[in-house]
């Protein structure tokens, strides 16, 4: 048996294509029987590149692309890419826009975190709590594709406003919906709180300090677990989020338990935010979008709270319908890399949640794409309607002008 | 206006321009030698958040913009840095702050740029049997 | 009921590629209790070699092309692969990509395409229905045919 | 005869086909308390059978002798056990020292697991490997010790037939305070024995893929699969023959199905552990409350 060596270091994969994993990654855990010694993290199965594509293409184009790097997280991108956008033109969007683009950032919260517990759940071996989550996760997707058109890729955000309008009735739905989930969420922080098998096996596992947090320049809940108290939407307020009444959630500990438990209050947080945003829709009367004619040289910085933490985009305009260049730079870019140091120490069991806890997410750490400038773009037919869609309505305000 | 004070103080003849086009944005032009000394103070004194760097080719030099956040303002300062096109070569930062160490590995395999003193430049994205263009951010 | 046996127990690998992710979130989702594929005898498992049938989702690279190939040759016979999402089917808007090599049927033989962006599961539903169709034909003729 | 009892009733097939539908049961409970519909009842026939048509592949560097014989062996022995119990539970009669047959019978399928993770040539299977033996060591003194709970209540009987007629005679073991702790032990026990949540640390879908079995395909992991399905079939039973003086009756049918489910409803409401807190469960309360137990039952409680 190669274990009863006690001094011998085995190599366990991690990956790249393994059950803990939705999308590739590559952990090399360096164990000592059941004990982490050391970790090696190989990025690069998801490389597509999208930083070099966004160059080749046309602002209102860039926003399908950025939607397109992540899934889950698929309105924060384009939602900081908007703010940045915006930023060089110096826009003030629409006041209904606000309130609507903050609801599309907060269900995506909603059901991302959902989702990441469920996973959690799943992870631990503990499938009941995976199939109860994504069974309260399963009304919010319908009524996204009620309301915005699609289950996930909702295409919502768009330079200048918002796409679609928010009727008094999809205001309505949403603040039923609400109502519904509050009794939800408080029965699974009961549960979690009160198991103490769940609490064994999440209490001090993969223990981020305050000072490593700090050196990794975490961020999100995994920041906030460990006490850094930032949160995008406070610090530098967009949209709405400076118009409702909410906090930010901190916790010291800097353990799973603690990210569990900030993710739980960010859903309850997000639910109050929503509730007075689709209030405050009905009465925010006007248009739901600008029209802007051109992109000005110059430079901007697009942020937005995603649920894994700050997103970041970063464009140079030189005038002219492409971006000039488009930085990109998710959360988990920065959250992923802290495992080198909450994993080691702990044993595998542990890894596994800990590696989990980060809810990395990997497509969104490594965008980048190459495409020929004057490359054939091919689309898939939502995008193409999308795209048809929006050239309508351009046609149709000119002529109205 | 203090914060800009602060920083001229501090960084005095080092800064080669400020800019602020808008009041949360602090774009600040250094040579590569006083890039370790400014992003020490700025992570170290002036307690703020390496968010990433963005590299890009400006033709006819290199761009190395830091993006440093001070969280408690809301306030991005960045920090650019220009390298000439022959010989792209700036100091890691690394050292002083963890989080910049992917960066640094992205930036080297896909602009060419070479970080002085940080130790595991190397393949981070691309896979070693790739065979599209060598450094696939640059413009030419 | 012998003759059946592989179309009513079709156990999934899934191999994520460069994929967005989210149509790996909807295959869980398609698992989950709203549309529940246990119903049909379809299991998630770890390992390739317990597998039928392999879900290939997103952008194949040239980083995970070799993972792809030994993997697959890892399968045991007869196995299924099912491209799912615009990305494994033709690429989609990555078409142009310097690091991708190309939608998955140029590398590995493709049974069933699930495309869309993402395709939702109830989409998922009816690609696992023609595969069993699928399988039905093959037993007939008694080859395999795209 | 003794061939025809083996090979078909009460034999492998009489359990095979129990544990067919010990399986569905299993599946349809989970799939109940996660609001799912659930497979149908000819599921596990279909996986089977699929299973036993499937192309076997053999890793290069694993010695395929040892790879082969390990899910063999551990079928086999199941086989032997499911034969004593049922005869046994059938006619209440058996022969002396047939629960220790039985107790040493029970441990092949883990030595099996450990044989086919050790050859597996996997780093992945042999850390399952290693886990397992870990978990079994954990897990073998208690069980012994609430066994003999069981041995001293009804008189040192050491036949199963005798277990049962005595129990028949004299009330169940677990009507006393020291049966029923003796009882939590077993179904703690039991749940390590059958690798479920919350000790299904050695196969961990989520952390090691499947541990020592995860290079098997077609019949080698089908007979691997039976072999748990059995298992889940036979220790409920053993637990029911213990005490509560096993299956007699149609009551004795719903003691059965009802330790059956405690076991399924324990592993869909617990998350998994760690190695260490297994050990620490197991070597720490879990025993002493077996010592406990055995201390109870020599005062007659």
């Amino acid at each position: 048996m190669s274990k009863e060596e006690k001094r011998q270091i085995t190599e366990i994969p991690i990956g790249p294509y393994h059950p803990l994993q939705e999308e590739p990654e590559f952990f090399r855990l360096k164990v000592e029987g059941e004990k982490v010694v050391g970790l090696d993290i190989e990025i690069g199965y998801n490389h597509r590149g999208i930083e070099k594509l966004a160059e080749s293409k046309h602002y209102d184009q860039v926003l399908f692309l950025v939607e397109r790097i992540c899934g889950i997280c698929s309105t924060s991108h384009p939602f900081a890419y908007v703010n940045c956008v915006e930023e060089i033109c110096g826009l003030d969007i629409p006041l209904r826009a606000k309130y609507i683009r903050s609801i599309v950032g907060e269900m995506e919260r909603i059901h991302s975190h959902m989702l990441w517990l469920g996973l959690a759940g799943h992870f631990l071996g503990y499938n009941t709590v995976w199939m109860w989550c994504w069974k309260y996760r399963e009304p919010l997707l319908e009524l996204c594709e009620k309301l915005f058109g699609n289950r996930q890729h909702y295409a919502m955000m768009k330079i200048g406003g918002v796409r679609r309008d928010i009727d008094n009735a999809g205001g309505s739905a949403f603040c039923r919906e609400m109502n519904l989930l509050l009794p939800k969420l408080d029965m699974l922080q009961k549960a979690i709180e009160d198991d103490p098998v769940l609490r064994a096996r999440l209490k001090i596992a993969g223990t981020l300090p305050k000072k490593e947090a700090v050196s990794f320049c975490a961020v999100g809940p995994m920041a906030r677990a460990s006490g850094i108290d930032i949160d995008v939407r406070r610090d530098e307020p967009y949209a709405a989020y400076s118009m409702v009444d909410w906090t930010v959630p901190v916790r010291t500990e800097g353990d799973v338990y603690a990210k569990t438990m900030i993710r739980l209050e960010e859903m309850r947080q997000s639910v109050l935010i929503i509730k007075q945003c689709a209030e405050a829709l009905k009465k925010a009367k006007g248009d739901i979008s600008v029209q802007i004619k051109e992109v000005p040289p110059g430079e901007g910085i697009g942020r937005h709270e995603a649920p894994r933490g700050e997103v970041f985009h970063y464009i140079k305009s030189r005038g002219g319908t492409v971006p000039y260049r488009h930085k990109i730079r998710a959360p988990s870019y920065m959250n992923v890399f802290t495992n080198e140091y909450a994993v080691v120490g702990g044993t595998i069991p542990d890894a596994a949640i800990t590696l989990a806890a980060v809810d990395p997410c990997y497509c969104c750490t490594e965008r980048m794409q190459a495409v020929d400038g004057a490359g054939r773009q091919v689309y898939t037919s939502k995008q193409l309607i999308d795209i048809c869609r929006e050239k309508t309505f351009s046609m149709k305000r000119g002529k109205n002008k | 206006m203090e914060l800009i004070e602060l920083l001229e103080k501090n960084l005095g003849k080092k800064i080669k321009s400020l800019d602020r086009p808008r009041e949360k944005r602090i774009y600040i032009e250094i040579s590569p030698e006083d890039l370790r000394f400014a992003a020490e103070f700025l992570f170290n004194s002036m307690k703020c958040r390496f968010s990433t760097a963005s590299g890009m080719d400006e033709e006819e030099h290199f761009e190395i913009l830091y993006h440093f956040s001070l969280d408690s303002k809301g306030i991005f300062i960045n920090l650019r840095v220009k390298t000439e096109r022959k010989k792209p070569e700036v100091d890691t930062i690394s050292d002083i702050i963890k989080g910049a160490r992917w960066i640094e590995r992205e930036m080297h395999e896909l602009l060419g740029v070479n970080f002085k003193g940080n130790e595991e430049l190397g393949n981070l994205l691309l896979s070693r049997d790739y065979r599209g263009p060598k450094h696939p951010l640059r413009k030419k | 009921m012998i003759k059946n046996a592989l179309k009513k127990s079709i156990w999934v690998y899934h191999f994520g590629a460069a994929s967005c992710n989210n149509c790996d979130i909807e295959i869980l989702d398609t698992l989950t209790p709203k549309f529940d594929a246990e119903r049909f005898g379809i299991k998630l498992v770890g390992s390739i070699r317990h597998a039928d049938c392999m879900l290939v989702t997103g952008v194949i690279n040239s980083k995970n092309l070799p993972r792809l190939r030994e993997i697959y040759s890892q399968a045991p016979k007869p196995f299924y692969v099912i491209a799912i999402g615009t990305c494994s089917v033709a690429l989609g808007i990555f078409k142009h990509s310097y690091n991708a090599a190309g939608p998955a049927d140029r590398h590995i033989p493709v049974d069933v395409y699930v495309p869309g962006c993402p395709p939702k599961p109830e989409v998922m539903i009816s690609g696992i229905v023609k595969l069993m169709e699928k399988i039905d034909a093959t037993k007939k003729k008694g080859v395999r045919e795209i | 005869m003794i061939i025809f009892e083996y090979f078909f009733y009460p034999g492998i097939l009489f359990a095979l086909v129990v544990s067919l539908a010990v399986s569905w049961i299993d599946r349809k409970v989970s799939a109940l308390v996660q609001w799912r519909v659930g497979p149908p009842v000819m599921q596990p026939v279909y996986d089977l059978i699929k299973l036993m048509k499937k192309e076997t592949l053999i890793p290069s560097g694993a010695s395929p002798v040892v790879f082969l014989l390990a899910p063999a062996f551990s079928f086999a022995a199941l086989g032997l056990v499911s034969l004593i119990l049922f005869n046994s539970n059938l006619y209440a009669s058996g022969f002396i020292g047939d629960i220790l047959v039985v107790v040493y019978l029970l441990v092949v399928p883990v030595f099996s697991l450990i044989m086919a993770g050790a050859s597996s040539a996997n780093p992945l299977a042999s850390l399952g490997a290693s886990r397992e033996m870990k978990t079994a060591l954990s897990y073998e003194l208690p069980f012994i010790l609430a066994l003999g709970v069981v041995i001293i209540k009804t008189g040192g009987a050491l036949d199963i037939g005798e277990i049962i007629s005595v129990q028949r005679l004299s009330g169940p073991v677990i009507y006393s305070l020291s049966g029923i702790i003796a009882f939590a032990v077993v179904i703690l026990c039991f749940q390590a024995k059958m690798m479920q949540v919350p000790f299904d640390i050695s196969e961990a879908e989520q952390e090691i893929m499947g541990g020592a079995i995860i290079e098997y395909s077609g019949p080698p992991l089908g007979f691997f699969v039976v072999s748990r399905w059995m298992l889940m079939a036979l220790l409920p039973l053993l637990a029911v023959i213990l005490f509560m003086g096993g299956i007699g009756s149609f009551t004795g049918v719903i003691k059965y199905i009802a330790v059956l489910v405690i076991a399924i409803l324990i592993k869909n409401t617990n998350p998994r552990l760690r190695i260490n807190q297994t050990l620490r469960l197991f070597w720490g309360p879990v025993t002493l409350a077996a010592a406990a137990g055995v201390l109870l039952a020599l005062l007659g409680l």
